[in-house]
């Protein structure tokens, strides 16, 4: 099925693949250290913190990807400092999806991993001070490590909604084919026409096909890494 | 060879239609079109916002207004390209035309809904929130509703049979085989249905000849072929 | 030198210890629940004080007075806890190694040394999850033991060990013990074990310090007063001849005694630290022939402490060394036993506490 | 502020916290399960189901309605069977509004709470097996307790997307005043039309309050579990 | 009877064990990583043998050939894990209880007995977390002794407990293992506990079992050679006269020989099994007089066992028991000791390893 992909689901498929990567890539370490610091620390704001992460989430995806245009688009205040100092606009093209993707799935990442940070034995935390480790290194060679599973967890939610993402997108970045159009923009495309249900459901399927391939690789993933932290031996 | 481009906004209604007419200018004029669908709401604010259009076409006058209000669109090059009836449609098996009586309409929804586009959100919804109400319909009727996120959603409804009867534009019943219209909306129950399109105000030199294209007679008859109405 | 003077709070207990006792090894000794854990971690840097000071090899750790308070990680302790705490996504050859590629430790004692004192050869290249309690508690020693430290804390190290392996380590921690800048803060329930290892005893109870001072001062001492417990008199002595036929060596131990030990590797002239149970010491009033106690030696009745139960205490003294035995009330009763009578000691069980080559040896 | 709300701002208010409360209480027993068995049974279809899970999370949420619409709709196979049957529909009212928020959040509910049962040490199920507890009773008094900081998160995670659902919603149960039309539809209902932007404004700060709100009070909930759980004494 | 035959193999290691013991307490000894913990899983049903059988007390828990393998919550096993693991959402009372609430076990011992034995009064109300690793240790006692096992598990029970509370506990154990209907597999590296509270002896090496019988026929055999342990002789007596005065009972041990010994709560005619290390039996040639040690029996010397050390072991005969006394080579040659001589022994140290009551008196 996948030999007979038109040229622009093909580039759909490309396109929804570098979106959702770039997002998940950008998003994962300010995710883990967010999770963290929500994790270990208690401070004032730690409420309103942990609330302003999880909002994409509560609002319909449309406001947050109108809110994202009136902030960062080429009119909006953040939009044009970026514009005219770096020559940089996320507004109707692929990086703004990436944001608006980013954005979405960021509770959905950070969820998990500080579920995973809460649930590290602060007592393996102390040996490694004990035997002289400074608290960044025991960070990222134990308490990390640790929280892996829960840090994969959070990063196939957020690659899933990523590539799912819609409303904020189209919203933000609009339904510009090669651009912003990803398969999930393609995809409703193909369904405002009343004659666009064939190609509606090869997207579908293609879509299926996708995700069910990316859970099967993070589960595979997932079960590689719990045997390397319960030591199965080799 | 560099080959010229221009992005065109159209309202998700017309992506049959736009698209069609965007192929034949392109074999023409060797001018690539990017095509952009969305809600119209969602457009005008994109193109207020300064997105990278040529062209806005809106499903409905007030959103057009909005733009223009803000300077987002040449309003100099503000014009109608195409007009829409509203229909009542039902299954393709519905043998009787239905009266735009209260009765007869409750009668054939049983049960069930009445869907439309959502008349707060959809300028499709707006025209038949209108006409109901212009017929004194909206009132015994307003609860039996099923207001759908675009007409596409309305008119699948009735294709599909979860709903007996659905309000759409007559280009959208001209095109699915599975609903026939059972009534046709005066026109003057509701304001009259016209698609306006513009240059926006950061719109490349090409833009002007592609709005002028699409009043052109090939462009025109490819809209009525959708089932969209000449302009009046 | 080790001293501490701190008042705090775990939990429901309040924490009172004040002690201070010269460098080496040093037994933290109290029944469970007595805060001796909650005392290590304080000296580690895992609970803070209320107030007052630690102090070890002249730097200070924590003082509430000057505001010091020293981080974990600079304060070089090598902490082996109750429990393995190892890293459990870490191979075993990692774990032992931690200090050295995730602390920068320097290193001072070879990896291989270590493994093979503690018996983990097979188990370098696994991971901890599935080792038995004993291995990973092998484990934890070797981490700590590799750490560099110049402060030591074993929570009960030995605790589920088998006395072979035990009969290993003790004598490599004893060696430890007695390396220049190094102190060792051991907690134990194992009288043997303290000892065998310790210089100074710290008793605790209720989260307070009772006693402290050397392991001779403290257990001579009213600290500990229980049946079933055992106190160790200890002897110091000089090795004046080896029998290297019947594997004996003859160890002076003043006023003209000898005792004759079995233990090998030993030269003339080396001193040695004798400690001899209670339980291993009968009295007889007239010097016993043909007997297999090899270890007959004449003494002088000091004392009598009686006790609730059938037996009591008997305090003799050879040349400077006091010595104690315990012996039935019919006992003393039958033989007549008073204060100032000369007895004969026969001493069925000696062991060596410490051992200072008369010339050093490298280890 | 909320002193001067509108009537259909209370109204959609309400509906928003009941068809979130009625998702979120239907999913939850569900999601459990689903992520016991997958935490801790290997089987053929394993995958698929992993998969299947995740699969709202992953397409458009229009496509997501659509399908809901298309199965359980009046006419829809599943649909026509409980219409005749049982005289149930959930299309075009709430019952289908709080279906849709529930399959649409079902994937965030589980992520966590299967993570939370990956990390419950089976050394304590064995435990509770050795002193003669059954297997049910060992899940319900030692793993799901120890596994409580996920469930709650997962709830949390859950709850906050049946609040913000859009997409799904609207398409299978559409946007109908007092019915289906939840906080987030009437946000998406005001941003829509162009003099919309003063009700818009007010139903976002409506949304932002309920939003951080009801996370405070989940971040509440879970530190008094912690601390539980940790066994701070009383 | 526990009668265990299996073959199976966890991670590296393969483990065989085959023996087949009486119903009281059986020891498992081995040295770390001898595949103590893992046979005990088998006979609990967490690790499954890959064939052979296992039965407790006539009830087949496992064999392969019938394919019978009752799951673990049906085997009305108590286990006292190596490691505590204590539920720690529960309070130490619920943790206590939890095979009454949870598991739905009958009553058959008071939880105030327990909790007292134990002294965990003051803990009753708290989490186990922030226990201190003894009390944690002493909840699992508590949990499994409270559990109505038909077999009783033990995996290293007693390891870091202090002394007076091992005091406490043993005699404990000590009874209920003499319990109708009750077997208990106690993991221990204490010789001390092995002999005070075991029958049966199964000793491990490597994965197999390498001797099993009783405590006495084990110890008596090939099973152990090492330095540092002490074998100890079993000898049957009977109290034939109370000395109130000075607190000790004479047990009369057969061929006309008594032994007395301090030991409170005796009365004529109850049966005693005694135990005496090796290590306080010295060897007159003689009968020593004016000495403390009050038990001075003839013995007729069996055969002497040379090792590698600076010891030997001699085996000596009293009646029908068999004693073994360690002296060293010097001794053995300086006394001119010789096989079938009569030589007096003297036992300096006796404990109480059993006792029956002449009149069964209620526990
Ligand atoms: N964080 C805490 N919260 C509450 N109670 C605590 C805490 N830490 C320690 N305790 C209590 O303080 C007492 C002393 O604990 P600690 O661990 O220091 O004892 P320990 O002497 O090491 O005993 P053990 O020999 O059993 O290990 C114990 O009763 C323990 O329950
Ligand atoms: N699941 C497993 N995977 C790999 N190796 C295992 C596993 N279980 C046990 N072993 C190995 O089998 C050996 C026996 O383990 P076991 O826990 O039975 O020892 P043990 O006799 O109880 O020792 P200890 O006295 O130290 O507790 C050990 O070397 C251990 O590393
Ligand atoms: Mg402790
Ligand atoms: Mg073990």
């Amino acid at each position: 099925m996948f030999a007979s992909l038109q040229p622009n689901e093909i580039e759909a498929l490309l396109l929804t693949l570098k979106v959702s990567v770039v997002a998940l890539v950008c998003a994962l370490p300010l995710a883990i250290s967010v999770a963290y610091v929500l994790s270990r620390f208690r401070f004032p704001g730690h409420g309103m913190l942990n609330a302003a992460i999880h909002l994409p989430l509560m609002l319909p995806p449309v406001v947050t990807g109108y809110l994202l245009l009136l902030l960062l688009g080429p009119s909006g205040p953040l939009g044009r400092f970026l514009l005219e100092n770096f020559q940089f606009t996320p507004a109707f093209n692929w990086k703004g999806a990436a944001l608006a993707a980013g954005i979405m799935a960021f509770p959905l990442i950070v969820r998990p991993i500080r579920l995973a940070f809460d649930a590290v034995d602060p007592k393996l935390e102390q040996a490694s001070a004990s035997l002289g480790c400074h608290g960044v290194f025991t960070f990222l060679i134990v308490s990390l490590p640790l929280a892996l599973p829960g840090v994969l967890g959070g990063a196939i939610l957020g690659f899933a909604k990523a590539m799912g993402e819609f409303g904020a997108t189209i919203t933000f970045v609009s339904n510009i084919p090669g651009e912003t159009r990803t398969l999930s923009l393609a995809l409703y495309t193909a369904v405002q026409s009343p004659d666009g249900d064939a190609l509606g459901l090869r997207l579908m399927i293609i879509s299926i096909c996708l995700a069910i391939f990316a859970l099967l690789l993070s589960e595979l993933l997932v079960r590689r890494l719990r045997a390397r932290l319960e030591g199965a031996d080799v | 060879q560099a080959q010229d481009k221009i992005t065109v906004f159209a309202a998700a209604s017309m992506t049959d239609a736009i698209s069609e007419i965007a192929e034949l200018y392109q074999e023409t004029t060797n001018t690539k079109v990017v095509l952009v669908f969305a809600g119209s709401g969602t457009l005008a604010r994109q193109v207020e916002s300064g997105a990278p259009a040529d062209i806005f076409i809106s499903a409905d006058e007030a959103w057009m207004t909005y733009a223009q209000d803000r300077g987002a669109i040449q309003p100099e090059t503000v014009r109608f390209i195409a007009a829409n009836q509203l229909v009542l449609v039902g299954p393709a098996s519905s043998a009787t035309q239905v009266d735009l009586k209260v009765d007869s309409i409750l009668d054939k929804i049983g049960p069930l809904r009445l869907a439309m586009a959502d008349p707060d959100t959809v300028p499709a919804g707006r025209y038949g929130k209108q006409a109901l109400e212009g017929l004194g319909l909206w009132q015994p009727l307003a609860r039996k509703l099923a207001p759908m996120e675009n007409v596409r959603v309305a008119l699948a409804a009735v294709a599909r049979g979860d709903t007996p009867l659905g309000i759409v534009y007559a280009s959208d019943a001209a095109v699915e085989p599975r609903v026939r219209v059972v009534a046709v909306f005066p026109p003057t129950s509701h304001a009259s249905i016209r698609y306006p399109a513009a240059v926006t105000t950061h719109a490349s030199t090409q833009a002007m000849a592609f709005l002028q294209f699409l009043s052109d007679k090939n462009a025109q008859t490819i809209l009525r072929a959708k089932g969209f109405t000449s302009l009046p | 030198m080790f001293d501490v003077n701190v008042k705090g709070r775990a939990g429901t207990v309040d924490i009172a210890a004040e002690f201070s006792v010269s460098s080496g090894a040093t037994c933290l000794f109290g029944r469970s629940g007595s805060g001796k854990t909650t005392l290590a971690n304080m000296v580690s840097g895992f609970v803070q004080p209320d107030s007052g000071w630690i102090e070890v090899e002249g730097v200070r750790l924590f003082d509430s007075s000057k505001a010091i308070d020293a981080p974990t990680r600079q304060r070089r302790i090598g902490y082996v806890f109750q429990e393995p705490r190892l890293f459990p996504h870490l191979s075993v050859r990692s774990n032992l190694t931690y200090s050295r590629w995730a602390g920068r430790r320097t290193v001072s004692r070879s990896l291989d040394e270590v493994v093979s004192l503690l018996g983990l050869e097979k188990l370098l290249d696994r991971k901890p999850t599935h080792l038995s309690g004993g291995e990973k508690q092998r484990i934890a020693i070797g981490r700590a033991l590799l750490s560099d430290p110049r402060l030591l804390i074993m929570d009960e190290p030995l605790a589920s060990l088998d006395y072979q392996r035990k009969d290993e380590i003790l004598p490599y921690l004893d060696r430890i013990c007695r390396e220049a800048d190094l102190s060792v803060l051991y907690i134990s329930h194992s009288l043997e074990e303290v000892t065998r290892l310790a210089k100074n005893l710290v008793l605790m109870e209720d989260g307070k310090t009772t006693a402290f001072g050397t392991v001779a001062e403290v257990l001579a001492g009213a600290g500990i007063e229980k049946d079933g417990f055992h106190r160790r008199s200890l002897i110091e002595g000089k090795v004046s001849h080896v029998d290297p036929e019947f594997g004996l060596v003859h160890v002076g131990i003043g006023a003209g005694e000898v005792l004759q030990i079995a233990a090998p590797d030993l030269n003339a002239g080396d001193h040695l630290r004798l400690s001899v149970s209670d339980r291993d010491i009968s009295i007889a009033v007239k010097r016993p022939e043909g007997v297999s106690i090899r270890n007959v030696v004449q003494a002088k009745l000091r004392s009598i402490e009686m006790t609730a139960s059938p037996h009591v205490d008997v305090l003799c003294q050879i040349g400077d060394h006091e010595l104690r035995a315990r012996i039935t009330r019919a006992s003393l009763h039958d033989l007549g036993l008073k204060p100032e009578m000369e007895v004969f000691l026969m001493v069925k069980s000696v062991s060596i506490d410490e051992h200072s080559p008369s010339t050093p040896k490298g280890f």
